[in-house]
């Protein structure tokens, strides 16, 4: 351990947790806003995969990463009708259909990079954009003030999914069409609307978790780049109670033990690396048992409306 | 506060009427709303056939029919929540097309569900503007709609904490909750479905009359009905359905109680009564002191004690919320008690499992018989082994015996007439009197020692309903301790020995039928025995406990 | 309901997933032009390939045996109620601990070793799909995320000990350092049925498995219990089964199917515990077990004309040189399509709806008595 | 459903009898080479280095002379011994699986295709028809690890590893070495992924080896290019490549690259199979035969002070005559 302060090390471990938060937080308050309007979409992890391809693609041919970013919105989007469509008006099971779609988005992301591009290359994404000023702090600053601009975006995302879920007249249409669909339908909400309308949102915003992979983090574009973070994504949203600081919480908690981890392994400490690995997944798993139960769980979770069966 | 009324009706001196009368009347726009030759069908029923009936403002039209007799669907059909396969709309004498609530929103109607249309979630307010534009645009304005829901409170007598969220509401709290809903979106044709089927006599006396003082402002308003003192107490005309069908509209006034009822039913109504004395068996089903919690975490029962005795029907009654779900499920063994005890037969069942009461000799027929009554996917044979799948000659080793459990499905669809093409006919495809026979029949050929009747005749026609109080009775001829938990005070009153008042999670009251009145037990359900000190009717009662 | 309109609604079933099917492969054929390739052709190859003398035939139904024992896991849990989608760590959990068992007796007969060897294996997946059933009663975890989760964990588990106090002593001998197990003793290998090819007997044992399942479900007093707990949880428990003690029950069964399909591929396949050896049939046996329509015998079908899809695909892409991904594009449209062309089958009445037929008898819901669920 | 399960069954025998009627096969003489991969033929690692080395000898044949198909995303074991097994059914004269989890499945496939050829690696364990080949990495590795021990300021280098197997034990061990040999003084950090193709991760690993001090970088496998472009993103740190050269990823970063000449070692194969010798060999990539190349970006050559140079041709001659060996982990944690 010689050359390491301690200090430094514990700066270190909570900036990169910070830098590792951003796609969580997109896609799980994506996946928030879906669940709580009363729709699983187990299909995050394949959507964000299609957003990292369309992110890192259009950087790639146009050179600006902003537009990138917009176009895999975009993908998200269209990926989160897909899903509507499957799950919404078809009604299909929803944990399947999004098995489904991450098969899907998987396999036609891999195609359209072999296809268009071909080769490993690497892209001119978003620089870390210190806040002048704040990112001088001691200690603060490292942690929280020297990210790229997506990172800050994510963690504004907090305030403002909380701010339109419950503070906005849709806000309140998505709470209560998860939990009583038949009840919002009965005064003139159109329920498989805002289902759309939340899928959509939630799709775009993995397609953005997808995009921060490639734009804001690696700079480049993989097969399978996205490595289960979507699976992730959902759980913590179950974590957070679908409520955001909830699920600000166990993103932070999820990515500083990930932080913990990698800085584990590089200090050198003794412990075969497979367990640290796992100690994330552990964690999320202890996390869910113990989390708070009596809280108002969307209860229409997963069950697809129907008004004539009323 | 609350007055004693009975359940006549009579309202001649009334403050709030007055009040409520002298509301401007302009700015209405439905003078009166026809529905004709409306049709409905879903796949195998034919539940509305031409029917045609129409609603002035200004009046009060009940809907009189059966269970089953498409009266909802009609409604629904209105309200937009159905599409009719044929026939029209007109309000104002202009066709309108309504195609969802929306619509019928917008065209000034509006409607109160029998099944409560609330977010559990969500408080009052936040219920009452959903789906509503906001004066704030995208942003919620909860502040003045509180406002404005205080004031339709305060003009209709409807009193409500607009902030306190839905789930903590009682039943009838909720039911004020729903009208402020339609009034709030400024209905002008109000439908009310079954509004008094969850209330004491003494709340349904107070929706009354906030319907009549409705009407009076103008507005006009259909309600669901097959309760025919209220047809007779309230409305101006009555529209009888029938299988579907109209039978008849006619002028309340020209109408009585027995013509309305041949109408309804199409012949004279049977009444099932007990008739025989009182028996004095062991008690057989003991519970004391028991304390448990809802779901949500507030105690729902607090000290509940109650014995029933061989051979004996106890009626409970309460209106629904005051802890008859958590007792059933107490007594059947799906909710812990956190302090108490239950005995079943002299042995101590406190805190053991459904199926050690089931064991013990427990029958259950539940409230919710869809749901925990069957599974609805399996078979009718399957179905009517669910209790005793394990035992012989259903099964051998852990072998089911096929051709055992057919025989024993045959015998039960004979015994109790369950009507269905066949033993594997999923229990869903049956209509909900036969899956209640399946229930009374599985439940009643085990021979319990106890049977807990929930609702056993909610939402059945009257033979089904005569069906089920008739087999309630050989039961207990038969010796068993049954507990009937009702919201029909006459079903209570004409089956039970004995009627124990469940308010707030407590049997405030047990006594002989015969000893008791309706209006008596009506004030005890209405918690007035617990609080009412000072007024002299109600001292007499709490005197009485 | 008569007996033609079953016929009628079987056939409008096999139709329905024949149709969505067909639309799946409508969509492919974009994605394979995008991808470079003449659609028809390569699709000429995919249908032809699985039949193609004894290789593809055989092939098939290799394939066919983890996806169907998985498969039958996946039927047992949905019909408890419960969804397993821990397939994958069930396999390596069950692969590895059964080959622990072999390694550490190698000199042992097969009558012993062999059966021993399985059975640990099913316990093995029992315990690792037993636990995420156990979270989701006891505690109330999703089950869904929660085998996500331990899939990941299985994973790295399966990987430390195979690289670490299980791999091959030839390969630490050797500097190679491959992370597999040393080979199984040659007793309890199973026996390959065709020669030339990697056919072997651990098919008749997943589809004499089936059979069972379908008897455990339907004839049993266990399987009754289950059933009726993942198809009416709240009448299940009014009736005294314990809900939760049957949904743990289900997952630890589907996990010990899964196992043992980790253990008869390295049995029957492998011989060794090698990375990637569940092979995503975790997954895939869920596909498999809704095209079987959640019935153990529907699944054998399912899992063969799966087998036979994935290995098509397989060998159109090699036929025609188009990216592998695309093979995992078309697999996706086929659950998509197949579960979004369920509702269907669901809720008949849209066909008719659609086909503009008032039959209110099709159905079979009754008018014997008037009354309940239609107000 | 017993009627749903018969009519499926009854298409899919109808299919399965459509299906017999047909087969295919053909001959050909011109030498046809399959390869099986486990990755994708786009990884800029193990993969990539082999497909583009196979590219390059057909380029240098003439297509008329070889002919090559490749088949990807092979991972698991499973399809890759379906494909193994179709190609040898084929009757391709080579079949190449690159990868040492194929062992198995070669074994097995070779038993029955005993004109066939097969190859794998990195492994040992030939048999008549079976070729095993292997780069012995830790001779690039030893001289990557002696340019980092020299050069590190920070006195930190680390490695960003995917999974603790095989190549990469090889690799992380003969580095370190080289490190240690220049520097003794030199903290050696080794962190692993847990994987081979998450490239995210195996940044934000990268990520964390620089906060933490670390100025030369290294690694392996396809997900090591994850690392090497978040070497890009910062000032005076350096990366050093293995299996290809990955300097197209980050031209200003990547120092040196250990680069594998898989065509001369399939071209040697070729030429043994003129001979009659279908496999039975053990066949390395080493320096002293010229199949592993120690390459030096062009473009920051100047950047290595000459002495040092100097120091690592010297090991590269001592190891090319046999006088420094490196010396291999005994044996895995």
């Amino acid at each position: 351990m010689q050359g390491i302060v301690i200090s430094d090390v514990i700066i270190g471990i909570l900036a990169t947790g910070v830098r590792l938060l951003a796609p969580f937080l997109f896609a799980s308050l994506g996946e928030m806003f879906c669940q709580r309007s009363g729709v699983f979409n187990l299909g995050v992890e394949g959507i964000m995969m299609m957003g990292a391809f369309v992110g890192f693609f259009v950087t790639l041919r146009l050179g600006n990463p902003y537009l990138g970013v917009v176009m895999a919105i975009l993908a998200g989007i269209v990926l989160g009708l897909l899903m509507a469509l499957i799950s919404v008006t078809m009604q299909a099971p929803q944990g399947i259909s999004g098995i489904g779609l991450h098969m899907f988005c998987w396999g036609l992301s891999g195609l359209l990079f072999r296809v268009y591009v071909g080769f490993i290359t690497s892209i001119d994404g978003f620089k870390p954009l210190p806040i002048p000023g704040l990112a001088d702090i001691p200690v603060l600053g490292p942690i929280l003030f020297q990210h790229n601009w997506m990172v800050y975006l994510s963690i504004l995302f907090v305030p403002i999914s909380w701010f339109v879920l419950f503070k906005t007249n849709w806000g309140l249409k998505v709470r209560a069409v998860g939990v009583a669909p038949q009840a919002a339908d009965t005064l003139g909400v159109n329920v498989n609307a805002v289902r759309y309308q939340c899928l959509m949102l939630g799709g775009a915003l993995a397609g953005l978790a997808g995009a921060f992979l490639t734009v804001g983090q690696a700079n480049m574009y993989a097969d399978n780049i996205t490595a289960g973070r979507g699976f992730i994504a959902v759980a913590l949203v179950y974590f957070g109670r679908w409520n955001p600081v909830g699920i600000l919480l166990g993103s932070l908690l999820f990515s500083m033990m990930n932080s913990l981890q990698l800085w584990i392994q590089v200090l050198g400490i003794n412990f075969p690396y497979e367990f640290a690995v796992i100690l994330p997944y552990v964690v999320t798993i202890a996390a869910l048992a113990v989390a708070v139960k009596n809280v108002w769980a969307p209860t229409a979770l997963g069950k697809p409306f129907r008004r004539e069966s009323i | 506060m609350l007055k004693i009324h009975g359940i006549s009706f009579e309202q001649k001196q009334d403050p709030g009427r007055c009040r409520i009368t002298m509301e401007s009347q302009e700015g209405l726009r439905i003078k009166d709303v026809k529905m004709q030759g409306i049709v409905k069908t879903f796949p195998g029923v034919l539940a509305n056939d031409h029917v045609d009936i129409d609603v002035h403002a200004g009046e009060i039209l009940a809907l009189l029919g059966e269970n089953g007799a498409g009266k909802t669907t009609l409604m629904k059909v209105l309200y937009g929540l159905y599409r009719p396969d044929s026939g029209e709309i007109l309000i104002n004498d202009e066709p309108v097309s309504i195609s969802s609530p929306r619509d019928a929103i917008d065209l000034g109607i509006g409607m109160v569900h029998q099944h409560f249309m609330l977010v559990p979630s969500l408080t009052v307010t936040e219920n009452v503007v959903l789906g509503l534009r906001s004066s704030r645009g995208p942003l919620l304005d909860l502040e003045s709609a509180a406002k404005r829901i205080e004031e339709l409170a305060s003009r209709y007598s409807l009193a409500v904490d607009p902030y306190s969220p839905v789930w903590q509401l009682s039943i009838g709290e909720q039911q004020r909750v729903e009208i402020i809903k339609a009034l709030y979106r400024g209905a002008e044709l109000l439908i009310m479905d079954e509004p008094t089927a969850v209330l004491t006599p003494q709340e349904a006396d107070e929706l009354i009359r906030v319907m009549r003082g409705m009407a009076d402002s103008g507005r006009a308003i259909i309600l669901i009905t097959h309760k025919l003192h209220e047809v007779m107490a309230v409305s101006d005309r009555v529209t009888v359905l029938r299988n579907g069908r109209l039978v008849d509209t006619v002028l309340t006034k020209d109408a009585n109680e027995k013509l309305l009822a041949q109408m309804m039913v199409g012949r004279d109504i049977p009444q099932t009564l007990r008739t025989d004395e009182t028996s004095q068996g062991d008690p057989v089903l003991v519970l004391d002191d028991v304390w448990a919690d809802s779901d949500k975490g507030p105690p729902a029962l607090r000290g509940l004690s109650l014995e029933v005795r061989e051979g004996e029907i106890l009626g409970i009654a309460g209106v629904s919320g005051n802890g008859q779900r958590e007792m059933a499920e107490v007594i059947a063994g799906l909710r812990k008690i956190s302090s108490g005890s239950v005995r079943l037969k002299g042995e101590d069942m406190t805190n053991s499992t459904p199926a050690k009461m089931i064991q013990a000799g427990l029958g259950y027929i539940p409230e919710d018989r869809i749901v925990d009554g069957i599974v609805q996917s399996f078979s009718v044979e399957e179905n009517l082994i669910l209790k005793d799948h394990h035992k012989p000659p259903f099964s051998h080793g852990i072998f089911l015996q096929k051709d055992a459990i057919s025989e024993f499905a045959k015998e039960m669809v004979e015994i109790y007439d369950i009507r269905t093409p066949s033993i594997d006919t999923q229990a869903s495809h049956l209509s909900g009197g036969n899956i209640q026979r399946l229930i009374l029949a599985r439940d009643i050929s085990r021979n319990p020692a106890c049977l807990l009747a929930c609702y056993p005749s909610r939402g059945l026609d009257i033979a089904a309903t005569e069906y089920v109080r008739k087999k309630l009775l050989d039961v207990r001829a038969a010796g068993c301790a049954i507990i009937l938990i009702s919201e029909e005070l006459e079903e209570i009153f004409n089956l039970s020995d004995r009627v124990a008042v469940l308010y707030e999670g407590q049997i405030v009251k047990v006594a002989d039928v015969d000893d008791v009145t309706l209006d008596e037990i009506g004030l005890l359900m209405a918690g007035a025995g617990l609080t009412e000190t000072d007024d002299g009717n109600s001292r007499e009662l709490v005197d009485m406990i | 309901m008569k007996k033609s309109n079953r016929l009628v609604q079987s056939l409008s079933q096999v139709a329905l997933l024949a149709g969505a099917l067909l639309l799946a492969l409508l969509v492919g054929a974009i994605l394979i032009a995008i991808a470079g390739a003449n659609p028809l052709v390569a699709y000429k190859s995919m249908f032809l390939g699985p039949f193609s003398g004894k290789f593809g035939m055989t092939e098939s139904l290799v394939k066919a045996t983890p996806l169907l024992l998985v498969g039958l896991g996946v039927v047992t849990s949905f019909r408890s109620g419960i969804l397993n989608i821990g397939g994958e760590g069930q396999m390596v959990m069950g692969a590895i601990a059964g080959a622990a068992v072999a390694l550490a007796f190698p000199k042992w007969p097969a009558v012993i070793l062999l059966p021993l060897t399985l059975i640990v294996s099913v316990l093995a997946g029992a315990v690792w799909g037993g636990f995420a059933g156990w979270l989701k009663a006891k505690l109330g975890v999703n089950e869904i995320l929660s085998t996500v989760m331990l899939n990941s964990i299985a994973l790295q588990l399966c990987l430390y000990l195979i690289r670490g106090p299980m791999i091959d002593p030839e390969e630490i001998a050797y500097g190679t350092g491959t992370p597999q197990t040393a080979q199984l003793p040659r007793q309890i290998w199973m026996a390959r049925l065709v020669k030339g090819t990697r056919f072997h007997w651990g098919f008749f044992l997943a589809v004499a498995l089936a059979f069972v399942v379908f008897i455990f479900l339907w004839r049993t007093t266990i399987g009754y219990r289950m059933r009726a707990a993942g198809e009416g949880p709240d009448a299940a428990r009014a009736a005294g089964i314990n809900v939760e003690k049957y949904q743990i029950l289900a997952m630890a069964m589907a996990g010990g199917f899964a196992g043992l399909a980790g253990m008869v591929e390295v049995l029957g396949v492998h011989r060794r515990v090698l990375e990637g050896l569940s092979a995503g049939y975790g997954f895939s046996g869920i596909v498999v077990a809704l095209f079987g329509r959640l019935h153990p015998i529907g699944a054998i079908p399912a899992a063969i004309l799966f087998g036979m899809l994935t290995l098509g695909a397989d060998m159109m892409q090699r036929a025609v040189a188009i990216p592998a991904a695309i093979v995992m594009a078309i697999q996706g449209l086929v659950v998509l399509f197949v579960v979004g062309s369920d509702i269907f089958v669901r809720h008949p009445e849209i066909w008719r709806r659609w086909f503009r037929k008032k039959d209110p008898d099709t159905l079979g819901r009754l008018e014997a008595d008037s009354a309940g669920n239609r107000n | 459903m017993k009627r749903f399960t018969k009519g499926l069954t009854a298409v899919f025998v109808l299919v399965l009898l459509v299906g017999v009627c047909v087969g295919f096969g053909e001959a050909s003489s011109k030498v046809r080479i399959a390869l099986v991969l486990a990755s994708t033929t786009d990884d800029m690692a193990w993969s990539q280095s082999m497909y583009d080395a196979l590219l390059a000898l057909q380029k240098q044949l003439g297509k008329d002379k070889m002919e090559l198909v490749v088949s990807e995303r092979l991972g698991n074991p499973v399809d890759a011994g379906a494909a193994i097994r179709q190609y040898a059914d084929q009757g391709f004269d080579i079949v190449i699986a690159h990868g040492a989890q194929f062992q198995s499945v070669v074994f097995e496939v070779a038993e029955d295709f005993p004109k066939t050829s097969f190859a794998y690696g990195s492994a040992f364990k030939t048999a008549p028809n079976v070729f095993a080949y292997e780069p012995l990495a830790q001779q690039g590795a030893y001289l990557n690890g002696l340019l980092a021990g020299y050069m590190t300021k920070t006195g930190i280098v680390a490695v960003v590893g995917p999974v603790e197997s095989g190549d990469a034990v090889k690799y992380n061990y003969g580095f370190e070495q080289g490190v240690r040999a220049a520097n003794p003084k030199a903290n050696f950090r080794i962190a692993y992924t847990g994987s081979f193709g998450d490239v995210v991760g195996a940044g934000e690993l990268a990520k964390v080896h620089m906060d933490a001090g670390a100025d030369f970088l290294t690694g392996s496998s396809q997900q090591a290019v994850g690392a090497v472009r978040a070497c890009a993103e910062r000032p005076g740190v350096y990366w050093l490549a293995t299996d290809m050269d990955q300097s197209s990823l980050a031209p200003d970063k990547v120092l040196a690259s250990q680069v594998y000449h898989w065509e001369k070692l399939v071209s040697h194969m070729l030429d043994l199979r003129a001979q009659g010798i279908i496999g039975g060999q053990h066949l390395y990539l080493s320096f002293a035969d010229g199949t592993l190349e120690f390459r030096v970006s062009p473009k920051l050559a100047d950047k290595i002070p000459a002495d040092v140079m100097s120091k690592i041709e010297k090991a590269k001659q001592e190891i090319i005559d046999g006088t420094l060996v490196i010396e291999l982990p005994k044996g895995t944690k």
